[in-house]
């Protein structure tokens, strides 16, 4: 076990798995040499050479359209996208192609690989390096979606991400990189893919959330406790394939839900979770569902801090679903 | 002025000459003739150019009847490549059976050439329950992995980038395969093809370009494509070779091919080779060229019909006789009629092929769907509405 | 007065609109002389010149950029995408650029232009001719999202979409683009965006669709009725801004929701209706709120007649939701 | 072989020589020593070779205050064009004031040199309440409606094909606007590069491409970015004339960009132009070129700096005394400083800027939105935590 930030659990299991299997190569802009602009390949290229580790060209269409034949040669790439927002001019190549190879093709042909994109607000970033943009994925059948929000689960999450038979989408919460730190232990410790991480117990209200919003949910559930609200949190890991056994048993249990996410509200991933809840637990629900998200704006720079949900969004949240 | 580049001629569709150095660079080997130029006449063996010749008999034949099939309302959709058979013959003779294949919904031939029966064809066209890719895709997009002739797929382009993948990983691993990447004119205006080009230039892949010019992108001429002199020019914007060779010309395309395809293998990187040629075809069977297309050009196009000029060849050099005319039309035919009966007598696919494939393991919520569908079924269909297909 | 199609209603917006503002111009891939491949913007290139309807090379990423500074410039473009499964070539533009324009430069630069595209299964277009991703683009702040499913709104909707001062994709649900014909008032009839259009009424369950869902809903309450079962319809029309008064009042009324939509169902435009629903009126629902939508794979070609929502399958929607 | 494009030569970035006829056609004007090459120097009045001059000063004061700012963290990014002033300064000067800029984030001295006073742009690194963009965008991405300086985007090239759209409808409505698109060598590589040329080449629209090739794209060195002999020479690909000029001369890059522009305003269509120059500082703010780019390199340019050289020019024209050098040096400083304490005594923006302009009017949803939020605000504020910006 090693203390680790979520950048470093990133390194870390890239470096695994690359020792593991001699398959895996990691490339896109600035990741060889200068080891990533977040650091996150830091020290791969000196490790495992320029042949599996390696910078491209900038475009992100030429980044995940080699990489969709690398993996149909066999080989496993993990492409860096350097920010989610800049994932647009390659989005072709993942719904067109790396989403529906397999089934286009009949299974001729598959796409195992992983893009990987720091992702998410909480870092002046702006409108074009704060997105969150997982709903668009989550909407792509073909593609999972994970994204984790601890140390350990980056590393375990990418582990099986890499090891995958199908195309996975790794958000990496760009905003809690460094400010997080975890035991991770060493070695090859893969988290299952599919499966939620239930935070925290609690009886009368289940949070969901998923990346840099399970702090904010932890944050909010504590001063909830204070004022005598007992709040569950599902951390979901993984958006698809959802664990939808998990956010129903939950729900179930506690009878009320406020869905936690930081893309804009509208057609989020949020309103999937709400939805599912909707129409499978309508029964069980004391409350209406709530949502606690991002505006429907782009995202702003200056005020950046009143844009993303906060933990006294959040326990506003909480108090209408519980106070309903 | 100092640094200026200035594109050096205008003419986009040249006739070409009875030699191999005619006009824009457009290299060719046979004549109008059938008479070959013997400086750059390749040497191939008559089993070989025969073979060669059946496919390209085999595929007009499989064209003509499809397109029928689909007139006839008993398929729903076809593309014929007519005119375009020796820019694809040509260029699959020069790869070696280890070696990768990206290509169009126009380049069927290429899989017959690499030993795809017609029957499989048909079965995709078919969309039945023996099509490899389980009536999933509209006709005409075949994949058959055992002749590394990947998945083709709809959006223009696409192929490039990953073409230049599989290169890339060939290299890694040390593999020494070459990968084919064949596009159409209006291709070269996508994102694909200027990130693939450029990633090979860069990586040095060993990777040949195939921009098979027929000079039509549905309805738009090669003139609003582009304004670049030829396709061929594209190339220098990525530092690679550029060559362009007579698309009719079964020879030429195979020479320039090979010589691409041996660059590549001997690890001097990608070239772009654009083949001369023309879409003797309406863009598909929704489409309806007579609506924009000055008939002139195509018969002017008609006398240089590729098999024509190779038959003329192949009489020549003694490696066509009537009998053997009628062997290869025949072969052609039956195989063609026995694929269509066995296509059309087999069901349709599986219900539960909607959700297979769709991930390697079948998630839960995709089992949910399946098992919703199949109680929806087993309380009986609604009827059928059936669409219609534009393009 | 004339009976048009909803394909005849697109060209006649288009007419109707370049007639009475010179600043509209038209293009794409074959809408010239060709007319576009379902002949769209037939005679439009006649009519009115090359200046004002021309073709453009292959690549949708230029046609959108292009547009984008058309709009910044002045003019009001018009650009047609030849099938919305081919418009991911151009996302970058759509989401980084038109959709952030105005946002970004603080109204400096704006942009007020029309992405047309025809969608939808149900012409056996298989993968790449028959997709439905309304979803990418609602979850866009920025852009409007409108849908048709009548030739007077189509051609109504239309013509407001064209004077908006920000961009619209404009989705024409192409399997009724030759099958559904109605009444089209001749001459300048614009339809207001943002509201939705009641088709039904009915007291037991709202039926909530767009596009060509409407008259699979339609049907589906025809049989209902006859089962005895009162079905309301709304018709959503403009998905971005949405007319949420209008749906929560029906769902008030009825306090029962079905939601129709063929795009995949995880993440679908649908789920946000479902999360409004039980967000806002969740203590009216006497039931879950049911989706019926197309299921979470790529599209397939033989069995599209499986995937696609049918009347079939809406009742059976209906009569989970009115059983409950 | 007959049909080979061969890329003629290899070297990427080559010293030019004193005269108008370089390496890898690079046209230069103004020599190491200040002397200018007769043939080819531009007649300018001398107030507009001063004008130019005080612009490169200015904004190389402004760089180097603002990003003391950010290292004291008053701003929170920023990006400096150290290096790149003359590349900048010679081409806004070609251009007239009805034209139309798509400037990068790299591209501040334009804005400055068609009369924007530095104050504008340090409202906007502010992001306050002042600021043009609302503080809705990062540091240095401007935007100028009245100079027609289009808004600054981060995504990589976006910019080209909007440029192309302009000019395009600009012909349409018969008005004799030029559009001058920037952007920098890594840009080339982007799916708009292409688009954007493509359509300008067939359209013949009426731009000019400024690729100014500062040989880095952060840590990606120009021989990783294409295998292209230049950048220039990617013009072949879309059948416009291709210039490769000195970035680091002003009067080089006035004169090819004037030239351009002319052909662009007669109807002649777009041209590329490649100004070579050299990022001197590190990318941004939240880079640090040590760690990939070799100091031999940055001390070579050094030598090349764009303002010396110009300065040198000036004085041999007796347009530049130590006193005019006092006077504008001073005049920069005390512009930036009065900037600074206005941008930074300004508050930030009100909480509504963040639903507005996100449509013409603000839909129910937004409106819903903003009152929500208008009560949690009053309801007390939560801590602000606070994050690190890694580029
Ligand atoms: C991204 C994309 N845009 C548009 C289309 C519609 N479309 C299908 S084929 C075609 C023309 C292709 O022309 P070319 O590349 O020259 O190939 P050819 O059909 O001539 O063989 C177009 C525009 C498409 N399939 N994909
Ligand atoms: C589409 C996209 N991909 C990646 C980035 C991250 N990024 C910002 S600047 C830059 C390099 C740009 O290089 P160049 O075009 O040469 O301009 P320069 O910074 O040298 O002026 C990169 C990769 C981005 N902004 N947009
Ligand atoms: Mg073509
Ligand atoms: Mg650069």
């Amino acid at each position: 076990m090693a203390e680790l930030t979520v950048l470093q659990a990133v390194t870390d299991a890239l470096r695994t798995e690359m020792r593991r299997d001699d398959r895996v190569v990691v490339f896109g802009e600035d990741v060889g040499k200068n080891g990533g602009v977040f650091r996150a390949t830091e020290g791969l290229q000196k490790e495992f050479g320029e042949e599996r580790c390696f910078d491209t060209p900038l475009s992100e269409c030429g980044i995940v359209g080699t990489a969709v034949g690398m993996a149909l040669y066999g080989i496993r790439p993990v492409a860096e996208i350097q920010f989610l927002d800049f994932i647009y001019p390659a989005f072709d190549q993942i719904v067109s192609e790396a989403a529906k190879m397999r089934y286009r093709s009949g299974g001729e042909f598959t796409c195992p690989m992983v893009i990987r994109a720091p992702y998410g607000g909480g870092i002046r970033g702006g409108l074009y390096h704060s997105q969150s943009s997982e709903a668009y994925f989550c909407h792509t059948p073909g593609l999972k979606v994970v994204i984790p929000s601890t140390p350990a689960d980056t590393k375990g999450l990418l582990l099986s991400s890499i090891r995958d038979e199908d195309p996975v989408i790794f958000l990496e919460p760009k905003r809690i990189y460094r400010t997080v730190k975890g035991e991770v232990p060493e070695g090859d410790h893969p988290v299952p893919l599919g499966k939620a991480r239930l935070v925290r117990e609690g009886s009368q209200v289940t949070l969901i959330a998923w990346g840099a919003m399970v702090p904010v949910c932890e944050k909010a559930a504590a001063e909830a406790a204070a004022k005598g609200i007992d709040c569950e949190i599902l951390d979901l890991r993984t958006l698809v394939p959802l664990d939808e056994a998990a956010l129903l048993e939950s729900v179930r249990k506690t009878g009320r839900a406020v869905v936690v996410y930081e893309a804009p509200k509208t057609a989020g991933f949020g309103a999937e979770i709400s939805a599912i809840l909707a129409e499978k637990a309508i029964e069980v629900l004391e409350a209406p569902i709530v949502r606690v998200a991002g505006f429907d704006t782009p995202f702003p720079y200056t005020l950046e801090n009143l844009y993303l949900p906060d933990a006294r969004r959040v326990l506003a949240g909480i108090e209408k679903a519980v106070g309903f | 002025m100092a640094g200026t580049l200035r594109p050096a001629r205008t003419k986009q569709a040249s006739e070409p000459g009875p030699d191999g150095r005619a006009e824009l660079g457009l290299l060719q080997v046979i004549g109008a003739d059938g008479a070959a130029a013997k400086t750059v006449e390749p040497e191939l063996p008559v089993e070989d150019l025969q073979r060669m010749y059946r496919t390209m008999v085999l595929i007009r034949t499989l064209d003509e009847r499809a397109l029928k099939l689909q007139r006839a309302g008993r398929i729903g959709f076809y593309v014929s490549c007519l005119g375009q058979e020796a820019a694809q013959v040509g260029s699959a003779q020069a790869f070696e059976e280890r070696d990768w294949i990206f290509p169009t919904y126009r380049d069927p031939a290429i899989a017959l050439h690499r030993g795809i029966p017609v029957v499989e064809l048909l079965r995709q066209c078919f969309g039945n329950a023996r099509d490899r890719v389980r009536g999933r895709q509209m006709p005409v997009h075949y994949a058959f992995r055992e002749i590394r002739f990947v998945s083709i797929s709809s959006p223009i382009g696409t192929q490039l980038t990953q073409a230049v993948g599989v290169a890339h990983a060939a290299r890694i691993r040390r593999d020494p395969v070459v990968v084919a990447a064949y596009c159409g004119d209006g291709a070269t205006s996508s994102n694909d093809f200027h990130a693939g080009l450029n990633f090979a230039g860069v990586w040095k892949a060993p990777v040949v370009f195939l921009c098979v010019n027929n000079q039509w992108a549905i309805s738009c001429p090669s003139a609003k494509q582009t304004a670049s002199e030829t396709y061929a020019a594209k190339a220098v914007a990525y530092g690679m070779p550029g060559v362009r060779v007579d698309g009719n010309d079964v020879l030429a395309v195979y020479r320039a091919t090979k010589e691409a395809a041996d660059r590549a293998r001997r690890g001097e990187g990608p070239t772009l080779i654009e083949a001369l040629t023309y879409r003797m075809g309406s863009h598909s069977s929704s489409d309806d060229a007579a609506r924009y297309r000055p008939s002139e050009e195509w018969e002017a196009w008609k006398a240089k019909d590729p098999i024509d000029r190779f038959r003329r060849y192949l009489a020549r050099r003694r490696a066509w006789s009537e009998d053997f005319e009628h062997e290869v039309v025949a072969g052609a035919s039956a195989e063609v009629q026995a694929a269509i009966e066995e296509a059309e007598g087999t069901p349709v696919p599986a219900i539960e092929t909607i959700f297979t494939d769709v991930y390697a393991e079948m998630p839960p919520h995709l089992r949910e769907q399946l098992e919703e569908l199949r109680r929806a079924e087993a309380a009986g269909r609604g009827e059928e509405e059936k669409g219609e297909f534009p393009l």
